[in-house]
């Protein structure tokens, strides 16, 4: 393993408990995300030797489903849903204003490593349209303002 | 488990069930929960202990009941009320109101209206009603009775015609009939056969397969256990998208649950059917919902489709046989075996037999999820149930389909919603996710949106879909900076037709719907934005104030 | 044309050629044609070209070969010009055709460009011309994103075969196929 | 392969022929000296039907299909060439021109590019479709060969070479849609690659100017791939 950290043996576990076969690869990139948060290279060159992959093939893995994160995210993440229902009520203005503030695109994480903004296909939240989802905690019928106010709170940006 | 082990459970459940006065049931699905739902839960569990109704009053955690925009959603079952909007602060004079059953007035919600009444419930007919991290309520209320039916007074044959004779088709998109794959995947040569269940719901807007999921998942297993003893697998797959936690989370209890009693794993009702159920998550890529993608995703690779022949009915999983169907499909199965084809048949129209969810979204009054008989037209859901456009605008399209449909105008509003008039009009039923749009949306803007969604979501795989929706995407974005001449619009046009007939997969083939419909009824709103051939002084002055900087 | 003229006469046709952004290599090509051009003589009039002393371009050209991409404001200027007052714009060679080695600089923009060539890689007096100098466009453009072109010959540059054989077709009132005479890069 | 080869007999472009059942379309067309375009296919390597050029009409059937995957079949009628074939083929070829940044003025496999050959085969003289002009890398790492992300196609070919014929896997691609690139290990420098052979394999069997071997200049870059169908048939025999 790469290193003493106990979260390993849990992404171990994993793939123990598929056998080491290689088409656990995504189920294994899932463990390793939930348990450090993003996938590193060491990360995949361990995944790639114990599960007897070309680390080529699980790189292209890693990069082809957005869901796999390869550098570390935000201490906070600000998620603008941009579903047709979200869309067709203002999403792209409310991911537009973040954008703005704080001087990032989606996908991207502030200079300080404090917000991550991302976007979401759809979060089914399409009742509460449009919605955003800041640190685990849905937001609702959100406007451009409340938003901003919010994230800014939360992220203890306020300029 | 034998069938007389099923009732007393079912038994067991009904009476204890019976012992409380007061049901009172609070939705629990991601929705309501956005909303602090719990909250309100453990809101209404205290209010019940603080009156000393414990021994009478049931507070219940149920599965999606329809009205979202309106959560978080509680409903007295007993007394057929259902409260809207409720915050913990109101479960005091909820749990009052139960004595008197005087409804209170503030937060009632009219369940005459025909949002409700409108609705003809089979797949969710559990759905807000049963708890859906206890099996026993899934058996209480009927469940795992069509698998024992099945499997032991009938044979594959007899299930598959059960299943082609009552007409349903793929819920999907497609609209495949279901009996046929079944009876191609029995017929396939082979031991070793698999059952996938797609629920990789990627669909912008549709949260229909999500709630089945969330409020009733052994509906999707006994499903699924039906459709491996019909076509002889002993292995099954969900393909569950990562963003639904609270699904992912539902259908690891309800499978460890079925397997505990037996309803799940080696000769299910001692017969010689196994079979086993796993759970794979998918990690964020839409095209993964066609089969031949899903399946290579599900082999730990990338998600990218393969040409068709051979189809997965041939092969499939590790070039095994493969039944591939849709969560509200499988939902679909157990009534249709309880009840009969026949009695299935009966609802809906000619080509389009039963039921279909739609979740209702956009400008609408009523935003949610509902399910309606096939043939209903486009205004009884937007108009009656949907309770129109909000804010006094006008109405100008609703989008059916997903990135893969289109938008159909006004004037077909009075048609009936299936599959074929849906295609005839340049949409397609898709998995449900149903948009509405009122006057103040530009077509092309949503035209742009969609395509974005394509060109993002491609694989890359084929040439026209990775090139093609990019290069449609850019002329759309020069046409509403209005930029574009006539001569970019007839390209647009041509990379449609290029791109819809060459793609490799659905994903390809269906991306330029949402261009050619919304071109087909709102080819003036593009015209308005063309600009003359010559008028490009633009790029002159770009280019200087660029040098300049 | 005026309908006084006798029939019979031979009508030259008025052909031009003009150079944009490339590097002459077609007109050399052109010239390739040799004795050729003796052939071609009696047929035309080159009423506008780099190879002869016109001043201004004519305001009724039946053909004009245009080299080079469009990759300023007086080159969009000029083939704007041009494009008005001629019956068939060919496109020759690649850099009109395709934008060819002009373009390469697209990928990172005008600005860029200047300050690679006259800041970064110079040796004296760095700064970027401004004055008397037409402005770059952000992008190079092949000629048939900016006008409408009738007809297209690829080469680098188009060999002189090609561009007798596409010459001799048009002035025989023909559309030539150019594919079985020259393509990309050649 | 034990199982009895069946023959069937079919019409391609009205021509009666037959094959095996086992046969692609495109197999059974070569036979017959029926020329479909192709790009992402290679003999020896597995079907990909990723650039849709081989694209043939079937009777009967709405949907276009490609002659390098689909299987013949009894009584099949294929139609190879048609005004609408040659529209679509030529509109994947304007596209790729389009996606990245090919000059074959100045490319070294010009001349010996298939991508350039199949835009006059097409009788394409110019790309009516916007070009993109995306930067993207060029490797230069390794000490005999180049990578050039700007002429690439992403056909695969190299990718399936490294991984069928050689075993290395080297290669794979990373990201998806428009975003696709050919990696080398985990996105690495092609020279510090610690599975990379340096067999060459890849660079032989790219269509275009993508992968070619250093020291060659302008159009001096000469493919040779006629080695693959050869060695898939050699190693075929050892297993």
């Amino acid at each position: 393993m790469p290193s003493a950290d106990k979260r390993w043996r849990i992404v171990d576990a994993t793939m123990r408990r598929h056998g080491y076969v290689g088409n656990s690869l995504i189920e294994t990139m899932h463990t390793v995300q939930e348990s450090f948060g993003y996938l590193d290279e060491p990360a995949l060159r361990f995944v790639s030797s114990s599960l007897n992959l070309p680390l080529s093939k699980v790189y292209g893995v890693a990069t082809f489903y957005h869901h796999f994160m390869l550098k570390p995210q935000g201490e906070h993440t600000c998620v603008v849903c941009l579903g047709t229902a979200c869309y067709i009520k203002g999403a792209a203005q409310l991911l537009g204003s973040l954008e703005k503030r704080f001087g990032i695109k989606a996908g991207q994480t502030t200079g300080d490593g404090k917000l991550s903004v991302m976007t979401a296909r759809c979060l089914g939240s399409c009742g509460l349209a449009p919605a955003a989802v800041l640190d685990g905690t849905v937001m609702g019928k959100v406007g451009s303002a409340d938003l901003l106010d919010r994230v800014s709170k939360q992220v203890g940006h306020d300029r | 488990m034998t069938a007389e082990e099923l009732e007393t459970i079912a038994q067991e459940e009904r009476e204890a069930c019976g012992r409380k006065k007061h049901h009172l049931h609070v939705c629990m699905a991601a929705g309501c929960l956005s909303s602090c739902s719990d909250r309100v839960k453990d809101a209404l569990e205290a209010q019940v202990k603080a009156a000393g109704l414990e021994e009478h009053c049931q507070v219940k955690p149920v599965g999606c009941m329809g009205l979202c925009a309106a959560g978080p959603l509680v409903s007295v079952a007993d007394q057929n009320v259902m409260y809207k909007e409720v915050t913990p602060d109101d479960a005091a004079d909820i749990v009052g109101a139960l004595k008197t059953q005087q409804p209170v007035q503030r937060l009632h919600c009219r369940m005459d209206v025909p949002f409700f009444a409108r609705q003809k419930k089979i797949v969710l007919e559990n759905c807000g009603v049963i708890d859906p991290e206890r099996i026993e309520e899934y058996i209480a209320a009927g469940g795992y009775t069509a698998l024992h039916q099945a499997l032991t007074s009938m044979n594959t044959a007899e299930v598959i015609a059960e299943v082609s004779r009552s007409g349903l088709r793929g819920r999907g998109g497609a609209g495949y009939p279901t009996g046929l794959k079944w009876s191609m995947v029995a017929k396939a040569g082979g031991a070793t056969k698999y059952v996938i269940c797609n629920a990789d719901e990627g669909d912008p807007g549709a949260f229909m397969d999500r709630s089945v999921l969330e409020s009733d998942p052994h509906r999707v297993l006994e499903g699924m256990a039906i459709a491996a003893y019909a076509v002889g697998a002993s292995r099954g797959y969900i393909y569950v998208r990562a963003e639904y936690p609270l699904a992912v989370k539902r259908l690891k209890i309800a499978i460890r649950q079925a397997e505990k009693q037996g309803l799940l794993g080696h000769n299910i009702f001692g017969t010689p059917l196994s079979f086993e159920i796993d759970i794979r998550l998918g990690a964020g890529a839409y095209v993964c919902g066609e089969e031949t993608a899903l399946i290579a995703s599900i082999e730990g690779e990338r998600g990218q489709p393969r040409p068709r022949p051979p189809f997965p009915a041939e092969s499939g999983l590790w070039g095994a046989p493969t039944l591939i169907n849709n969560v509200e499909t499988f939902a679909n199965i157990p009534p249709i075996i309880r009840q009969g084809g026949q009695w299935y048949a009966a609802i809906g129209t000619e080509k389009s037999k039963g039921t279909k969810t739609f979740a209702l979204a956009g400008k609408v009054n009523n935003t949610g999820l509902i399910e309606v008989p096939m043939g209903i037209t486009l205004r009884e859901i937007i108009y009656d149930m949907g309770g129109g456009i909000p804010d006094g605008k006008k109405f100008k399209a609703v989008q059916t389909g997903g990135p893969s449909g289109g938008c159909i105008p006004e004037q077909f509003l009075d048609m009936p919603v299936d599959y074929d008039s849906l295609v005839k009009v340049g949409s397609i039923m898709g998995s449900g996710g149903m948009i509405i749009m009122d006057e103040t949306s530009s077509m092309v803007d949503v035209a742009r949106y969609f395509m974005e969604f394509c060109m993002t979501e491609s694989c890359g795989k084929c040439v026209p879909c990775r090139v093609g929706t990019v290069q449609m995407h850019d002329l759309l974005t020069k046409i509403i900076d209005r930029k574009a001449t006539v001569r970019d619009l007839a390209l647009l046009e041509e990379l449609c037709d290029m791109v819809r007939n060459t793609s490799l997969c659905g994903l390809g083939q269906n991306a330029p719907n949402a261009v050619l419909s919304t071109l087909r009824y709102f080819r003036n709103e593009y015209d308005e934005l063309l600009v003359e051939d010559d008028a490009e002084p633009a790029l002159a002055d770009a280019g200087a104030k660029e040098n300049a900087s | 044309m005026s309908a006084q003229e006798p029939a019979a006469a031979v009508k030259k046709v008025r052909i031009a050629t003009v150079w944009l952004d490339g590097c002459s290599g077609c007109h050399m090509s052109f010239l390739d044609m040799d004795q050729r051009l003796l052939e071609l003589a009696p047929l035309i009039e080159l009423v506008y070209s780099p190879l002869v002393d016109h001043k201004e371009f004519p305001p009724d050209v039946d053909v004009t070969l245009v080299e080079g991409s469009v990759s300023t404001d007086e080159d969009l200027r000029k083939i704007r010009m041009i494009r008005g007052r001629t019956k068939i714009l060919v496109s020759l060679g690649d850099c009109a055709v395709t934008g060819n080695v002009p373009a390469m600089r697209n990928p990172f923009g005008a600005a860029a460009t200047l300050d690679r060539a006259y800041n970064e890689n110079a040796q004296l007096q760095k700064q970027t011309p401004t004055l008397h100098l037409p402005t770059l466009l952000e992008r190079v453009r092949p000629v048939h994103e900016v006008v409408e072109v009738d007809v297209f010959v690829p080469g680098c540059p188009p060999p002189a075969d090609a561009i007798f054989y596409v010459v001799g077709e048009l002035l025989a009132g023909r559309t030539p196929d150019v594919g079985a005479v020259t393509r990309f890069g050649r | 392969m034990s199982a009895p080869t069946t023959v069937v007999s079919l019409k391609i472009d009205g021509k009666d022929v037959s094959g095996r059942a086992d046969e692609t379309i495109l197999d059974v067309a070569s036979e017959n000296k029926i020329h479909i375009p192709t790009l992402c296919f290679l003999e020896g390597l597995s079907g990909w039907g990723a650039c849709r050029l081989c694209l043939v009409e079937i009777k009967g059937s709405h949907k276009l299909l490609s002659a390098c995957v689909t299987k013949v079949a009894e009584g099949m009628e294929v139609t190879t060439d048609s005004p609408r074939l040659l529209k679509y083929r030529r509109m994947v070829v304007q596209l790729l021109f389009a996606e990245r940044n090919h000059v074959c003025s100045v490319c070294v496999s010009n001349g010996h590019c298939e991508l350039q050959n199949l835009a006059q085969v097409l009788g394409i003289t110019h790309i009516d479709i916007p070009y993109r002009y995306p930067t993207l890398p060029f490797d230069a790492s390794h000490d005999l060969f180049r990578l050039d992300h700007n002429r690439c196609v992403l056909c695969t070919r190299c990718v399936r070479v490294c991984d069928e014929i050689e075993g290395a896997h080297t290669l794979d691609v990373m990201g998806r849609g428009i975003d696709c690139r050919v990696i080398i290990d985990l996105n690495e420098p092609w020279g510090s690659s610690q599975t990379c052979t340096t067999c060459g394999k890849c660079v032989r069997v790219c269509p275009t100017g993508a992968l070619t071997r250093k020291g060659t200049g302008v159009a001096e870059m000469e493919k040779d791939d006629q080695f693959l169908p050869y060695l898939t048939r050699m190693r075929g025999s050892q297993s």
